[in-house]
């Protein structure tokens, strides 16, 4: 039976990421100009060696696998660090790995960044970009990490292209989630190297976020839960503390309990991803239909048990808030998930 | 005669085309056909609150200019019957004209930060100092503010009684000195509301309302109107936001699905029910004053405007990702329903908190309505002042 | 608008009829010989005249309204009477109502009985029996109220036709909800009267049926509210009440809400069906759709606060759940009128 | 060797074929391959509880007999931990090995009218007399108690304490004088529970688990292991009451709608959460005790089997209204996922109340696992017998 558990190593990897993000994340950068920390990136990425945990150590990779992917997935969650791990660690990485491209390399050792451009709401493969000789003219909405990529990884009918993304017009888009920027990308006659067969490649890219965006959402949701306990541990109203009160324990341990089975339903994920097995297209369902109303619950329940400072822009829930929603709509809505899953499970409607 | 052909009869001697708003608001007042349930001379007829509404159509139909009610809606839902049930007749007669004409505007100064659902703890000073009473402390989740000419204002005037008991209720001039009105930003990236900060702000004893030490009672009547107004407004079916989110799936076939399908179905049926729920409310109440019934439509309003907005923007899929803007602005008027999926969406959890959180409301319908015991308190035979902060 | 409250007339209707109720009800008969209470249908139908609200005086009823046959239905559903009132007095009588036929008169003064013969789970007009000159034969499941019923009303292609219960093979059936027996109903050439066209009348009667089982269930849910509580506020765990621990406080308050919408949705399906208001579909649907799911959670929270109490036999809160769920899946449950709907509104999946 | 390969050595050298069952699983039991977490001697191997499976998959694909799991889950799953944590040596080796094999079943008297969730409140009471207990009250929603041959039980032998501090734990022989098993019909129309009346019955001291005055420290045990016991058990996908639907769905493409499918696929994706989470459970308790995690368990458990089941009858529509029979019957082998729907339906009920309703075990996890304050409570620093009944 797949391994649910956290290995040593891998809680390892978890201190040493939250130590790191502890220190340094900033959120008041978000509404400045230039929101994404690449100086924090840099240190995730290259000095401590995460940007390519799942990539062998013979492509250039720390020769790990998605399972500590997803670890740091779920501590970025919790920080809301905005770094461009999920375009270049996950999506970029899943596409590439396997093809032996040299870009893999250089993401990799974290010298260069890149992204899938396809909208961050994409469930499957489709092009709305042609390709002509190698080179590349259309649109793609809603980027993810594209405004600080230095390459798209762009699919067509004529197969996955690797495109500078200098070579681009990118146009950034007021995102609900401050935290995650988004960029219109637009190719007007841009060069593209030829990577392989556009279907497969986004595909295994677009299962990896799914499946991995659940440790994010999970790492959201344990924020928002234990902030949530905290804050209603000292608040007092009525001379006692809110936390005193039966519907608010309640409501909290049922809370607790929803954040107990998205560990398991994201750890499986992630195992799956990681031994490639046969139940991974079950398994990161599974992940985006459980996990996601979760990570919004608990944000919801970290607003309203906040009161009326959790309404107010000083306090960071509403960016948990934005991100666990944004993530709900991103790699497919758990709606779209569950239908899915009835395919996959025999279940027809 | 009905108040309809009162006003119709009005209108045949007041042309509205043309009339200067005010001078014609200030007309129908002065008839009685501002609110029919207020008595002669205070803009009403003394007539059931049930032959409003047509009222209000005769003046919307001869495109009459209105008072803006989104605009004054504090005035209009709690300065107003609060002032009428415990105001002084100068003060009913100084007060409630230019507040329903819109001349003036009001706030609300309840909420502290150390006080948000335990509002008796609050903790703003008013110490009598001859004609004057002497106010300082902090009030928040104050909308309006920045806009308005009056508050109504509950502050301890006597630390050394239970908390219950030493409140006085005050009018509150927002131009007189040391008065500090600071824009507070939502979740939403607008300033709807304020922190407002009082030092040493002289209110005269006139502006008091009720007695001393009365102030908690006088609050709830404001309270009780308040959940009544928000929750509690007529509308028609697919009235609020189940109605922007019914337009956007008849507009939009390409986003519809199954699963949304009956989700969309559901949150109708609750919608449609809880409509339904208010127009019995207001049935009930035609008569009489709000109790805590209104507790049950405030607790509806905010759980389906957060379930709905939610499932638009679900519906909206990537669209749902983007956003108008951020920017930090100052609106006048409040609309629920109003701007983008995603503002509805994040204004909606504001609803459970502001005028009562779900969690008081639920408190107050299971002890008030249902009889069953109360919180076990620590805080109500304990001076105030020796509370634990 | 619509008068949504209750007049004077319908208080004074609902104190005589649970008056009587009180006094008279015994749910130990249900596992009798006997489990309906047919003296005291007598005396709710024929003494009190309470049998044929809705019919006009000039057919022998009482020149009420289905308002008041409502109100009866929820004294009904607050009791669990075993009287067949469901049968006659709604479904038989909506459906011979504005026929002229002579049975009628015999039913609204409670001389006889009847009920529509199709099966209790019913939305739309089907035929499962045969008529040929004038003799049925075929087999109908479910029938609500047939075994003590003297006439079945048996929908064909070729019409509704009045047959002698006495002239039909009636097999009882064990039912979930015990207080509402149903029959097998099967004509084997048994002769029938030709009362009018099928499609109408029983479409008229199911309509009949869902806009006033939606006031049972008011009862219903009003009963378990109520009767639960009291026990709370009796019923003592860590020598405090129950009913003074917030997470039941707000659970039943939440109750509360639900069943005042309750109120007002059946209050409206009630005045549409009396008043033969245009938007009688969706009043009825939505009246399926909305009670039928608050009388179960409130059956639901009656057994589960009353704790081991509950879940016995003994105390009767397991034969409101019983009824509370059947209620539930008959003419139709809350998803299939929720779709019914969704046509009425123009919202089409 | 690993215990599995010793499985296949002791099939070597035991033939299942034709064995007498009884003596079969007594040879298991001295082989140490009944609970291989249990100690050499007392039917284990001091091996981890995770290797246990494969064993049992060995004996199972051997066709060897087995114990009747189901039939004896009281003393497999809250019995036998309990005594082996708390008994003497001699109390061990008198009761476990025919606890294993099914010659002795047990039940549990803990529960009363007035204690339920409130179980320290309990009135049993047992009085010292000699070497024994005279031990007399009632019990109720005692499963199996007429099958059964052992009781463990908790009583009250000191009300001058406050009620935590006097219980105390005994093993009580059913048959002896004094003991009056009832049935107790439920909601479904089975006696699957019991009332049980104890008069007069004598205990020896030797049949008292722990020291006097731990019994509510021991029950813990008992009711943590119950609680895994019944949330946790290991399940396939599709395994428990969500494969019966799932099949029906499969099977019956008439009873199939949109809404429907949606809310089955809710409770699938929630069902196939709520087993991962119970893999994950074991896989961390695999070498520990059950602590308050196992609460979690239990919650889920209860909450699925009761909206999966009110599915299933939905979606059965007209035959959802029928039902097999109301019959008083006396099952000896609770299957929460065996008979009819309705049956299913209406037992599921009782999963949020026996065993610790939800209510308790959300307190617990709030409590023990978030750390929030305690409810207040009025019965801890009191003697039992002054408490207010």
């Amino acid at each position: 039976m797949t391994d649910l558990l956290y290995s040593e190593v891998e809680e390892e990897l978890r201190a040493s990421v939250r130590s790191l993000l502890d220190d340094r994340v900033d959120l008041s950068r978000l509404e400045g100009p230039e929101p994404v920390d690449l100086k924090l990136w840099r240190t995730l990425a290259a000095d401590l060696g995460f940007a390519g945990l799942p990539v062998p150590e013979s492509a250039g990779g720390a020769g790990a696998s998605w399972r500590e992917t997803a670890v740091v997935m779920e501590e970025l969650g919790r920080s809301l660090a905005p770094v461009p791990f999920l375009g270049t660690s996950v999506l970029a990485t899943a596409a590439l790995l396997g093809t032996e491209d040299p870009l893999l390399d250089a993401l990799a050792a974290g010298r260069r960044t890149a992204t899938l451009a396809v909208p961050l709401s994409a469930t499957d493969p489709r092009w709305t970009v042609t390709a002509a000789d190698g080179v590349l003219d259309g649109t793609i909405t809603s980027v993810v990490d594209a405004g600080t990529a230095d390459v798209l990884l762009v699919p067509t009918a004529a197969g996955l292209f690797a495109v500078e993304a200098a070579d681009t017009v990118r146009t950034p888009v007021v995102s609900f989630d401050l935290s995650r920027p988004l960029t219109d990308v637009t190719l007007g006659s841009a060069p593209g190297r030829l990577v392989g067969d556009a279907g497969p490649l986004v595909a295994r890219a677009l299962t990896a976020g799914a499946a991995l965006l659940a440790s994010e959402q999970l790492g959201i949701a344990e924020w928002c839960l234990t902030t949530t306990v905290e804050y209603v541990k000292t608040r007092r109203q009525f001379a006692r503390q809110v936390g005193s009160y039966q519907a608010i324990k309640h409501r909290l341990a049922d809370l607790w309990v929803s954040v107990t089975q998205a560990r398991a339903v994201a750890r499986y994920a992630a195992d799956c991803l990681a031994t490639d097995d046969p139940d991974l297209p079950v398994a990161a369902s599974l992940a985006q239909a459980f996990c996601s109303p979760v990570a919004m619950k608990a944000a919801e329940e970290c607003v309203q048990l906040h009161g009326g400072i959790g309404f107010t822009w000083e306090h960071p829930a509403h960016l948990y808030l934005k991100r666990a929603r944004s993530n709900a709509a991103s790699f497919g809505s758990a709606t779209r998930h569950r239908a899915l899953l009835a395919a996959l499970v025999d279940l027809p409607a | 005669m009905n108040p309809a052909e009162l006003a119709r009869d009005f209108l045949r001697s007041h042309d509205p085309a043309g009339a200067d708003p005010v001078e014609f608001l200030r007309a129908r007042f002065d008839a009685g056909l501002a609110w029919v349930q207020f008595p002669p001379g205070l803009g009403g007829l003394g007539l059931p609150r049930a032959l409003q509404p047509a009222v209000d159509q005769v003046f919307a139909d001869a495109g009459a200019p209105d008072n803006n009610p989104r605009r004054i809606g504090i005035g209009l839902g709690m300065a107003a019957p609060t002032i009428l049930r415990h105001g002084t007749d100068e003060q009913r007669k100084r007060w409630l004209r230019p507040l329903w004409t819109g001349e003036e505007v009001w706030c609300q100064l309840f909420s502290e930060p150390g006080a948000g659902s335990d509002l008796a703890g609050l903790a703003t000073r008013a110490v009598r100092d001859g004609d004057d009473w002497v106010v300082s402390g902090q009030k928040v989740w104050t909308s309006m503010a920045h806009e308005a000419r009056w508050a109504i204002l509950v502050a301890r005037t006597d630390p050394s009684v239970p908390k219950h008991q030493g409140i006085t209720y005050f009018i509150l001039d927002m131009t007189a000195p040391g008065v500090d009105v600071r824009p507070l930003r939502q979740i939403t990236g607008e300033a709807e509301f304020n922190e407002v900060f009082l030092t040493d702000v002289r209110i005269p004893d006139a502006h008091r309302l009720g007695e001393v030490g009365e102030g908690w009672l006088i609050a709830q009547t404001t309270l009780m109107n308040e959940r009544v107004a928000i929750g509690g407004a007529a509308v028609p079916r697919e009235g609020g936001v189940i109605g922007v989110v019914a337009d956007l799936w008849r507009k939009h076939p390409e986003l519809r699905s199954p699963g949304l399908h009956d989700a969309l179905m559901r949150l109708w049926v609750d919608a449609e029910a809880a409509r339904l729920t208010g127009v019995r409310l207001r049935q009930q109440l035609a008569a009489g004053q709000p109790g805590p019934e209104g507790s049950a439509a405030k607790l509806l309003f905010a759980r389906l405007n957060q379930e709905i907005s939610a499932l638009e923007l679900e519906l909206l899929d990537e669209e749902g990702l983007r956003h108008d803007e951020w920017t930090m602005r100052r609106p006048t008027v409040v609309d629920f329903a109003g701007r983008t999926a995603g503002y509805r969406y994040l204004r909606a959890k504001g609803n459970s908190i502001e005028g009562g959180t779900s969690e008081i409301l639920r408190n107050i319908v299971a002890e008030r309505v249902l009889g069953l015991p109360q919180e076990q308190r620590a805080d109500k035979d304990v001076a105030w002042k020796d509370l634990p902060k």
